[in-house]
C-alpha cells in the first residue's frame, strides 16, 4: 500500500500547472470559447509535445505508457482550469477504445497519430432512448460485401465538430438493450449519409447530435459483437478522468469562494467571519475531501477486475455528482448575484460541474449500477 | 374554520380561466413557456388585452383602477394565469407589483394621476433601482447620492441588477439624500425617466446567457424635486413596505405547480429503453416529493392570503414562504433538468433570444435556461440566509 | 374561507391548556409512566367530565358532537404534554369506528359508555406482514352458527393491555391483500383463545401482540365484508389527529430548545447567540410551520371526498414525519450529552416523535399512497 | 501509488479471521449483537482470551506488551472483529484505547509498570473523567481542582458522562492544578482508584433506558501526588493528544459496515404483503446510497491509517473522518429502526439488561437501543458543530 505519487507523476503535475498557469487563465479562457470550435490548435500541439496526448498510448505508438492515475492527474489540472480541449473525447475515449478494441494494425496506425495530434477523434454513443445505458443502442451496422454500411442517430457527440473521425458504437446484432451484438467503427464525418447538427453546450463547449443514412464505415474496430466490455471498461476509466475533472474544479471554486467571502462585505463585515458562512465552506470542503477520495479510488481500479473497476467507477461518480451539486450551488449562493454573472468564473464551473455530474451517467443511474453489482455486504 | 373557496371564488376561477383561454395570444403562451423573459412588445400587447377587461393591476385598489381583487382571489387568478402559461413578469417591468404600490399608498395626487393610468396601459414600463455593487443583503448602506440644487436633484452613483432597465423608459430608484443621519434614514424614493440625461445602462449577461440584468451609473443626472415619491428621508421605509409585499409573489407557489405538471410531461416524453422516465420510482418518488412541499406551499400560502384580506401582517409566515418557496422553485428546476439527461446539455442560442436543446421535446425548451436563472431565486428578494436571520431575530423576540 | 376558531374551539383549547398546566407538568408525567398502565384513571375521568372522549360522539349518544379540527386541537395539545392516555386508541379509533361502522343497535350501546370513559377500546390492526397496509390483513373470521370465530396474529396493538374490549380487523373471504372481505369485530380480551404478549414501547407506553385462536367474537361491527372504507376514513383522521401530536411534541420541544439555548454557555457565551445555532432554531420552527399547515390541511378534508382526505392525510403524514426526524434530531443535538438523559423530557419527546413518525404508515408508505392517488399535477 | 494491501496484510487478515473465528465465545457474540454495552465479567473473559493472544493492546507497541500492528494492520483487524460481532468497548473501559497511550507516552517508568500490564489482562477497567456539566465541548473551562496537600492532591468537583464508571475500578481525570495562568495551562492528569474515599458515583439514564454514562463527585479526595502523569499543567496537551487518536476510531468504519450488513439481513427479515422489505426499491436505494457513504469513508479511512504509519498528521482528514463517520453511524442506525416498522417501537427490558422487540427478527434485536444510544455519536469525541469550527479554522488558515 502507497499514496505516494511517483516521481514522474510528480513531474507531470507540476508541468500541467505550469503551463495552465501561464496559457489557461481566466481570460484567455474566455477569448478562447470564443471561437468556434471553442479551443486552440496551438494547445492542442502543446499538449502533445508534453506528452498529454499519448499518456495512456505504449511506447511502441508513441506514447508515454503510462496509466489512469496519471489521467486521473491531468483531469484534475484541466478541470481546475476548464480545459476546453477535447482531451475527453479524443485521448479519454478514443485512444483508449482504439488500444482496448483495436487491432494491432489499427493500434499502429492510428496511436501515433493521435499522440502526436494529427488524428482527433470522436466518440458517438448516446441515444435518445439510451439515456445512461450503454448497451441500448439502437444504431445498426449492416455487413455488405465489402464492409459494414451504418445507420441509426446519436445525440450528445462531444466535439464531432471538430473531430477528424467517429468512433461509432453500432448494433451488429441483437435487440436494443442487449448486452451482446454491439461493435465499434470508425467513420469519416465528411462520409455521404452524415449528417451533423452542431451545437453549443451548456458549459460553452460543443457537441453535435449526427444522423447516419446508410454511411459507409472505414473499419471496423477489432472483431464483432463483442464491444461492450471494452467500452464498459474505457466508460469506467473515462468516469475517473471526469470525476478528477469535477475534484480539480470544485477545488477551484471553493478556494475561490474562499478568497471572495474574505474580502466581501456586508453589514460592516467580511461575510466569511459569519460562523454560517464558515461551515458553510467547510461543508464544501468536506465534499471536496469525500469526492478526491473516491476518484483515487475509482482511478486505482481501472485495472481492477471488472466488478471492483464498476463499483469504484460508480461510486465515485455518485459522490463527485453530489458533491458538484452542493459545491457548485453554495458557490453561487455565497457569491450573491455576482455569481449570476457570466463574468465571473463561478458560473462557468458551476456549467462545468453540471456537465460533470450528468456525462456519463448521472446520480441517480450510477446508484442504480453500483446496487446492481454484487457487494460484500449485500 | 371552513378553508373551502367559497361559491364565488368557485365562479371567479371560472371567470378566469375562460378569460385567459379565449385571451391569451398562443404566440405569446408559447414564448412564455420556452423563454424565461417575455419580449416587451408581446408584453404591451399583453397587458392592453388584460386592461382592456380591467385586469391590468390586480393586486391595486378599485380606485386606483386596479380590480380590488382580495388576496385569495388574486391567488386564484394566478393559479390560472400560471396554468395557461401567462408570461412572466406578470405586468410589464416592476410597475404594478413594486411600484405603484407606492405611488398610490405615499404618492402626491399629482404623481398618482400622471403614472399609475400608464402603468395600467402598460404604456411605462418601469424597472428598479435598489442594489448596489457594495450593498446586496445590506440595503441600508447603499452609496448613490441625491443632493438638491435649487429645483432639482443631482443624482450620482451606481445601481446594479436592474432588471430588464434595458425595456424600460422609467426608473423608481433609492438615493441618498441626507448623510447626517443613522443609514436608514438618510434615503428618499425617487421616480425619473430612463431617457434622463448623465444614465448610463451597461448589461449584465447572467449565467444561463441570457440579458436581463443591467448597471445603471448616474452621473449627475439632473431630475426635479417632484421626483420624490412621499417624505424626503423615507425612502427605505417605502421601501420595506415593497419588499414585504414581494415575498408572498416571489415564493411563484402556482407557477411551481406549473413546473411539476411540465416535469412530468416531460418525463412521459422521455424514452428510457422501451419505457418512459415517468415509469421509474425513483423519479416518481423525487417528484412525489415536491408535490407534497407544494401542497405544502399552498396551504401555507392560502392562509397568508386570507390573513392579508383580514388585515393581519403575518411576517414570520411570509418569510417562511418566500425561504420554502424559493427552495421547492430550485428543487423543481433542478429535477426538470435531471429528467432531461443528455438533451438538456445542449444549449444553443435561436434568432428570438431563447435557447435551445434540439434533442429535447417540445415541453422541455427553455427549462436549462429557467434552471440557471432561478439560481438567483434563493438570492434575490432577501436571500435565504437574510430570511434566516431574519425569522431568527424573530424567534428569539417571542414570534 | 375561514381560519378563525369557532368559540367552542377557543374554549375546547383554553381549557385544555388549563387542565395540562395544572395535572401534565413533566414531573407528574414522570410519575404516571412508572405505573401499569402508564396513564391514570383519575384522568381519563376528567377527559370525560370535560367531554374530550365524546368529542366527535354525536350529542344524542352523549357527546359533544364536534369535528376534526376540535380532534386536532386536542391532539396538539396532549401531544405538547405527552399524554399517554389511551386516546387515540379509544376515541379517535374506538368512538369512530363504531360511529363510522357500527349499527344503530351498537352506537347506542358503545358511543355513551366511551363519552362517559366506562368502556375502552384498543384497535388490533397491524400484523407482522401488513407493515402499513390496512388492506394486508391474513387474521380470518370463521362463520359459525352463532356469529365468528377469529383467528390470527396482530402486533403492536396499542393499549390492548388496558383495554375493556378489542375491535380486531379480519378477514371474512378474499386474499391476504384484498380491499373487500374484511370486516370489523368486537372482541372480548378475557375469552378464551386470546394470548396477550403486553410489552413497553419505546416512548414509554404499552401496546401487545395478541393471538387469536378460535376465538368466539363478541359481534360483527356493521356489516361483513365492506369495512376497509370505514377503516381507512378513521385512519385518516386519526392521521390527523397524530400529525397535531406530533405539532404539539414538536412546538414544546422548539420551545424547550430554544430557552435552553439562551441560558446553556460554552466558550464564554450562550450558544444561542452563535449563528449556526440560530439559523438552526429557524430550521425547527420553519419545519413546525409547514407541519402546521399541513395538519390543518389534514383534519379540514376529513369530511373532504375519499380522494382529497387520503390526498391531505398523507401528505400531512410525510410531512410531520420529516419535521419530526429534524426537530427531534436537533434538539438533542442542540442540548448535547444533557440531550441524551432520560431526566430531561428532550429525549422523552423525541421518543414520541418517532413513535409519531412511524404509526399509520411512515414517511415512505405515505409518500407512496400519496403518488398512487389522482393529482391535478400529474 | 498502489492501493492494494500487500500479500502480508492479506495474510494477516486471515489469521485475523481464523482466530475470531475460533476463540471469540458465542454467547459473548450474542449479546454483543443484542446489547450495546458488553457485560463486564463477559469484556474479562474475552480479554483474557485476547491477551494470551498477545492481541489485547492492538494499538500499542510492542515493547508495551502491544501489538506493534501498523495502523492498516489495525483496520484490518477492526474490520474482521466487527463483521464477527465482537464487543464494544473493544477492550476493558477506556484503559487501552485512552489512559495507556499516555501512560507509556507521557507517564513514568514506575507508573508504566504498575498499570499497563493490569491493562492488558483486563484486570484494571479504567473510566475517563474528563467532561463537566458547565463544560461539554469547552472542555478548557473545567472547574474541578486539585490542590497539593503534602504528598498529596486534594480534589473536588463534578464530572458528567463518565461512562462505564460503575464498572470501574480505576479513573483517569483531568483537574485544575492552578487557577493563575490561562485556562489551558493549569490543567493535569490523574489517574486513582475509584473507590478512594469522598468518590460518589450516581447512575445517569440515558434515552435508550441503558445505564452506561454517569456522573462522578469529587469531595475531598485525597489522591498521591504520585497520581500524576506527566507533568503538572500539561493535562491539556495529553488530553487533546488522546482525543485526536480517538478520532479515528469513533468514525467506526468497520462497524458501520457490518451495521449495513445487518440491516440489509433485517429487510430480507421483514415480510412486507408477499414479499420482503429487501424488494422495495425505495428501501434499495437508501441502503446503496448508505454503502456508496461507507465506500467512501474507508477510502479515506484507509488513507489515513496509511499516513499514520508514515508518520503524518493529517488533522484536516481526521476531523473529517470523525464528521462524516458519525452522520453515516446515524444514517445506517435510522434507516435499520425504519425497516423494521411497527416492530421496533416495542421495546421491552429483559434480565440481562437488553431490550426486546417481540415481533421482530433476531437479526433486528438491539437496533433500537442502538439508534437511540447513538444519538451521542455526532455529539461525543467532539460533537459535529465543534469539529466544523475546527475545521473552518484550519481551512481558513490555509489548509
Amino acid at each position: 500500500m502507497d499514496y505516494r505519487f511517483s516521481e514522474e507523476q510528480s513531474m507531470l503535475k507540476d508541468s500541467l500547472q505550469g503551463w495552465l498557469g501561464r496559457n489557461y487563465q481566466f481570460d484567455q479562457w474566455r477569448r478562447l470559447i470564443a471561437r468556434k470550435p471553442p479551443h486552440s490548435e496551438e494547445n492542442w500541439k502543446s499538449f502533445a509535445s508534453m506528452g498529454w496526448l499519448g499518456i495512456t498510448i505504449p511506447e511502441a505508438h508513441g506514447g508515454l505508457g503510462f496509466g489512469a492515475i496519471d489521467q486521473m492527474i491531468i483531469g484534475e489540472a484541466f478541470g481546475s482550469h476548464l480545459v476546453t480541449e477535447p482531451y475527453l473525447s479524443s485521448i479519454v475515449f478514443g485512444s483508449n477504445l482504439i488500444l482496448e478494441a483495436g487491432t494491432e494494425v489499427q493500434k499502429a496506425e492510428w496511436l501515433p497519430r493521435i499522440a502526436e495530434g494529427t488524428a482527433r477523434l470522436a466518440f458517438a454513443f448516446a441515444e435518445k432512448q439510451s439515456r445512461f445505458s450503454l448497451n441500448t443502442v439502437a444504431t445498426h451496422a449492416q455487413k455488405t460485401s465489402n464492409g459494414y454500411t451504418i445507420s441509426g442517430e446519436k445525440i450528445l457527440v462531444l466535439d464531432a465538430p471538430s473531430a477528424d473521425k467517429l468512433i461509432v458504437l453500432a448494433r451488429t446484432g441483437g435487440d436494443t438493450t442487449d448486452k451482446t451484438g454491439l461493435s465499434l467503427f470508425l467513420v469519416d464525418p465528411k462520409n455521404p449519409g452524415v449528417s451533423i447538427r452542431a451545437y453549443s453546450t451548456v458549459d460553452d463547449r460543443q457537441a453535435a447530435d449526427i444522423i447516419f443514412d446508410n454511411v459507409v464505415a472505414e473499419a471496423l474496430i477489432g472483431s464483432e459483437g463483442d464491444a461492450l466490455l471494452a467500452v464498459e471498461a474505457v466508460t469506467d476509466r473515462a468516469i475517473a478522468y471526469l470525476c478528477a475533472e469535477g475534484v480539480g474544479a470544485m477545488q477551484a471554486l471553493i478556494e475561490a469562494t474562499l478568497a471572495y467571502v474574505k474580502v466581501r462585505k456586508q453589514f460592516g463585515q467580511a461575510i466569511g467571519d459569519f460562523q454560517i458562512i464558515q461551515h458553510r465552506i467547510v461543508d464544501l470542503r468536506v465534499q471536496l475531501e469525500c469526492s478526491r477520495a473516491m476518484t483515487l479510488y475509482a482511478a486505482v481500479s481501472a485495472t481492477a477486475d471488472a466488478n471492483e473497476r464498476a463499483r469504484a467507477a460508480s461510486a465515485a461518480k455518485v459522490q463527485v455528482g453530489r458533491s458538484a451539486r452542493i459545491v457548485g450551488r453554495n458557490a453561487i449562493q455565497l457569491h450573491g448575484g455576482i455569481g449570476m454573472t457570466n463574468e465571473l468564473s463561478i458560473g462557468h464551473y458551476f456549467k462545468r460541474l453540471l456537465m460533470v455530474e450528468t456525462m456519463l451517467g448521472d446520480i441517480d443511474f450510477h446508484q442504480k449500477r453500483f446496487a446492481s453489482l454484487p457487494s460484500e455486504l449485500a | 374554520m371552513d378553508l373551502a373557496l367559497s361559491a364565488e371564488d368557485k365562479a371567479f376561477r371560472q371567470e378566469v380561466r375562460a378569460f385567459i383561454r379565449e385571451n391569451l395570444p398562443a404566440d405569446i403562451a408559447d414564448t412564455a413557456r420556452r423563454m424565461f423573459h417575455t419580449h416587451p412588445e408581446d408584453m404591451l400587447r399583453w397587458t392592453k388585452i388584460l386592461h382592456q377587461k380591467g385586469w391590468s393591476a390586480p393586486s391595486w385598489p378599485k380606485k386606483y383602477g386596479g380590480t380590488g381583487w382580495s388576496a385569495v382571489q388574486r391567488y386564484i387568478f394566478d393559479e390560472e394565469y400560471c396554468m395557461a402559461d401567462g408570461p412572466l413578469p406578470l405586468m410589464a417591468g416592476h410597475g404594478v407589483t413594486m411600484v405603484g404600490p407606492v405611488i398610490y399608498t405615499f404618492g402626491s395626487d399629482e404623481q398618482k394621476a400622471r403614472y399609475l393610468p400608464r402603468i395600467l396601459t402598460g404604456d411605462d414600463y418601469w424597472c428598479q433601482g435598489f442594489s448596489e455593487p457594495g450593498s446586496g443583503s445590506d440595503l441600508a448602506s447603499l452609496k448613490t447620492r441625491a443632493v438638491v440644487d435649487g429645483d432639482e436633484y443631482i443624482i450620482n452613483g451606481q445601481k446594479i441588477w436592474t432588471s430588464l432597465a434595458h425595456n424600460a423608459n422609467m426608473i423608481f430608484c433609492l438615493a441618498r439624500t441626507d448623510t447626517t443621519v443613522k443609514p436608514q434614514q438618510g434615503i428618499s424614493f425617487l421616480v425619473f425617466p430612463v431617457d434622463t440625461p448623465g444614465i448610463t445602462i451597461r448589461p449584465i449577461i447572467s449565467i444561463d446567457r441570457g440579458h436581463s440584468l443591467n448597471e445603471t451609473f448616474f452621473e449627475n443626472v439632473r431630475v426635479p424635486r417632484s421626483s420624490l415619491v412621499g417624505e424626503e428621508g423615507k425612502g427605505w421605509t417605502y421601501a420595506k413596505f415593497l419588499l414585504g409585499h414581494e415575498r408572498f409573489t416571489i415564493a411563484e407557489i402556482a407557477r411551481s405547480k406549473r413546473r411539476l405538471q411540465r416535469l412530468r410531461q416531460i418525463a412521459r416524453e422521455t424514452p428510457v429503453g422501451q419505457g418512459t422516465l415517468l415509469d421509474d420510482p425513483s423519479f416518481q418518488e423525487k417528484a412525489t416529493a415536491i408535490e407534497i412541499d407544494l401542497v405544502m406551499l399552498e396551504q401555507m400560502g392560502l392562509r397568508i392570503a386570507w390573513e392579508m384580506d383580514q388585515g393581519i401582517d403575518n411576517m414570520l409566515s411570509a418569510s417562511i414562504l418566500k425561504l420554502r418557496g424559493s427552495q421547492i422553485i430550485q428543487a423543481v428546476t433542478e429535477l426538470s433538468i435531471e429528467a432531461m439527461g443528455y438533451s438538456g446539455l445542449a444549449y444553443e442560442s435561436l434568432q428570438d433570444g431563447s435557447m435551445f436543446s434540439p434533442s429535447a421535446p417540445d415541453i422541455a425548451q427553455g427549462k436549462m435556461e429557467e434552471f440557471l436563472f432561478l439560481r438567483a431565486a434563493t438570492i434575490y428578494g432577501g436571500s435565504t440566509e437574510t430570511q434566516q436571520n431574519i425569522l431568527a431575530k424573530m424567534i428569539y423576540a417571542g414570534a
